[in-house]
């Protein structure tokens, strides 16, 4: 996972990129056979411990997802980013907002 | 969040998801609803999250190219001058129309910028919802053949 | 930095390159007259080149051969699918199904498609600007045969010379642009 | 009615002209018109734009497109877990790579890459990154260098030398693109690498001169830099590797000649071979006192 959190007039903005085919179970392989749906479905973003951000996917998130959204926080803050895919793997970052 | 908490419970006596309405925290709320991603039609996702009777609003901005020179990759940008709990992507003739959805709390600002995939030239759906009410923003958007095609 | 590399070091450079891969087979790398004359735009714009630029835009048009049914004009609907398709004849390809013509790659043709590029000039409205007489149709064949025979070194393939496409898929693309039902002639 | 038929309708003028406050009204009026169906959108469409002006406005909307793209190249995740392996003792010696010289000495990657190819004095032979990096994981770590040739695209091997070239030109961007001509083996591969670059071969006559020798040219809606100027050069030979979002994944320019060839009909190019670098060699003097912005992010 690429986190990057920067906060500017108490505006923290987040830009998180997760490496992930994202598989849509709709997709061929070279031998013809259908390659087995497997994405991410929950992403959740903590703040000092308080949840501020939650998204949730079906297969048509491209894959490597990205995602950019804003809080109202403060630099020195420490995110915890955890998301969760459908063969339930699962990774957890944290980062401090700078 | 007492909205919030009024879908929750929408949601669960819909699918049957959650036990017992009384236990539900806030943050489950979020749990992934499979159903919802899993329906195959635009109205059945509008339905399934109660978002029917979506009308535009100026108040929300949907950003997203004309044309994307590849499906499988579209970036999307959805803002709203409201405040909102929900926001969620849906693209029309996608084999499941909803892409992703994405939950808001007072701290959040109305903002997500994400990026979808496309099976084919569509209509897609911005729909924010704040203080209860659903509203949309459509835009066409072209996926064109790229390189040589082969 | 301009001196020529001899034709053993370059030959050496592509023989231990190159390796077959599928239908890609080494051979393709043999080159006929036109590819060799065409690989040297020095010579090529010599007298001597331009002169032989002319045998060989001789050569390849006395090669062209007419539809053995007579017919020039198919089906456009099938010559939108063919000019659509870039498949085909890659070492990624198996070589069974017809190939694709690629057309959109270079061209633009029925407006209705964007995507398209612009290596050889617009079609759109082909018939209609040009007329559907029988001149304009031999020489739409001819040029969709061996586009070489007009050009020694243009760079669009040999569709019909190097059966690329087959007779079908060839009357087909000349419905696309000539039959004045066809979209490109709206 | 769409807002793309609408946009077009409007025509260029208004698209430059009016702001904001324009959009917010066709945002309105999208939802009256959401039932209309798509023949009576089309048919707007047609009698609306004239050929011109949309090919204009397709350019026009791809950039937006790229645009829009450009913040968070997913490339930057091949860099970080490049980093890593670069920094990581691996292979059967269980080394890391911080010995490994790309030019400039042992380990001085600033601005490496952008010197690249040129000749190596202990190969005797002259490299681009990939084939370099090749040299190195064999000679520091262990690792067969024939493995890596073997290796399918983006898999094993060469899965891990796309991430650790990643991590390499990162490290070179912004820098200028300098590439040598004084050793008499570069000059040589130059001389090579132009006659290749004009060779028609195969059943589509086609040389890399057919597509890429020409300005402001395109296949379907992609520009084709021209690779016989500085400027084309340098915009090509500058933006690759990249992150390529047709399939996701992150592409070498081994791996990107690669493609070029295949879609030239020709045979299979040996990864790391020298008509790959002598291709690669062409392009790079080319484009010489151009910006190295790699990696990129493509189609």
């Amino acid at each position: 996972m690429r986190i990057r959190a920067q906060e500017n007039k108490g505006r923290v903005d987040v830009k998180i990129l997760i490496r992930h085919d994202m598989e849509s179970g709709l997709r061929k392989s070279q031998n013809g056979n259908l390659v087995p749906a497997w994405y991410i479905h929950t992403l959740k973003v903590e703040a000092q411990g308080t949840e501020v951000f939650n998204a949730q996917f079906g297969p048509a998130v491209s894959r490597d997802p990205f995602v950019n959204f804003r809080y109202q926080g403060a630099k020195g803050d420490k995110l915890i980013v955890t998301w969760m895919d459908t063969q339930n793997d699962s990774r957890r970052d944290e980062v401090i907002v700078s | 969040m007492d909205d919030q908490r009024r879908e929750v419970m929408r949601f669960a006596s819909v699918f049957g998801l959650m036990a017992s309405v009384g236990l539900i925290a806030p943050a489950k709320a979020e749990a992934w609803s499979r159903a919802a991603f899993a329906e195959k039609s635009l109205d059945a996702v509008f339905r399934v999250l109660g978002a029917s009777g979506a009308e535009t609003s100026s108040a929300l901005t949907f950003t997203a190219p004309e044309i994307a020179e590849n499906g499988a990759v579209v970036p999307v940008v959805v803002s709203s001058s409201s405040s909102a709990e929900q926001i969620a992507i849906l693209v029309e003739k996608n084999p499941n129309p909803l892409a992703a959805q994405f939950f808001f709390t007072a701290r959040t600002e109305s903002f997500v910028a994400a990026r979808i995939k496309m099976a084919e030239t569509s209509r897609v759906y911005a729909l924010v919802k704040a203080e209860g009410i659903w509203t949309m923003a459509v835009k066409e958007i072209k996926v064109t053949l790229g390189g040589c095609g082969g | 930095m301009s001196q020529e590399p001899s034709d053993a070091d370059f030959n050496a450079m592509l023989k231990r390159s190159l390796r077959a891969e599928g239908i890609a087979v080494i051979e393709r790398m043999e080159q006929d007259t036109t590819q060799a004359l065409c690989s040297d735009p020095a010579f090529l714009n010599s007298p001597a080149g331009k002169q032989k630029a002319e045998h060989i835009q001789q050569s390849n048009w006395m090669a062209i051969k007419a539809p053995s049914d007579g017919r020039y004009i198919g089906d456009w609907k099938r010559g939108e699918a063919i000019a659509q398709s870039g498949r085909g004849g890659t070492w990624a390809d198996s070589g069974k199904e017809p190939s694709g013509g690629g057309c959109y790659n270079c061209h633009q043709i029925d407006r209705k498609e964007i995507a398209y590029g612009t290596l050889g000039p617009s079609l759109w409205n082909y018939g209609k600007q040009r007329g559907y007489s029988k001149e304009v149709i031999t020489y739409t064949w001819n040029k969709i045969y061996n586009a070489k025979a007009y050009q020694a070194c243009s760079s669009m393939p040999r569709f019909g010379h190097l059966h690329l496409l087959n007779q079908q898929q060839m009357q087909d693309l000349m419905g696309l642009l000539l039959d004045p039902r066809s979209p490109v002639n709206e | 009615m769409t807002a793309h038929t609408l946009r077009l309708r409007l025509g260029l003028g208004l698209r430059l002209g009016l702001g904001l406050g324009l959009r917010l009204g066709l945002g309105l009026r999208l939802g009256l018109g959401l039932r209309l169906g798509l023949g009576l959108c089309l048919g707007l469409w047609l009698c609306a734009s004239a050929g011109w002006v949309f090919a204009q406005s397709s350019t026009e909307d791809i950039t937006q497109y790229r645009d829009m793209l450009s913040d968070s190249n997913p490339a930057e995740l091949y860099i970080a877990a490049g980093e890593d392996k670069w920094n990581t003792p691996a292979g059967p010696k269980k080394t890391n790579l911080k010995y490994c010289d790309l030019g400039l000495g042992a380990g001085k990657l600033e601005g490496a890459a952008a010197q690249l190819p040129r000749y190596f004095k202990d190969t005797d032979r002259v490299q681009d990154l990939e084939s370099r990096l090749m040299t190195c994981l064999s000679q520091l770590q262990g690792i067969s260098e024939q493995s890596i040739i073997d290796a399918p695209f983006g898999e094993g091997p060469k899965k891990d030398l796309n991430e650790i070239v990643a991590y390499v030109v990162s490290r070179s961007k912004g820098a200028i693109i300098k590439v040598s001509t004084q050793h008499p083996k570069e000059q040589a591969i130059y001389a090579l690498g132009k006659k290749a670059f004009y060779t028609q071969a195969g059943p589509y006559d086609f040389s890399c001169a057919s597509c890429h020798s020409q300005d402001a040219k395109r296949i379907r809606l992609q520009e084709l830099p021209n690779l016989t100027s500085p400027a084309g050069a340098a915009q090509a030979w500058g933006s690759w590797p990249a992150y390529r979002v047709s399939n996701g994944e992150f592409w070498t320019m081994q791996h990107r000649l690669n493609d070029c060839l295949r879609q030239q009909h020709w045979p299979y190019p040996v990864y790391g071979s020298d008509l790959t670098i002598a291709l690669s060699m062409f392009m790079a003097v080319n484009a010489n006192e151009g910006l190295y912005q790699a990696p990129g992010l493509k189609r």
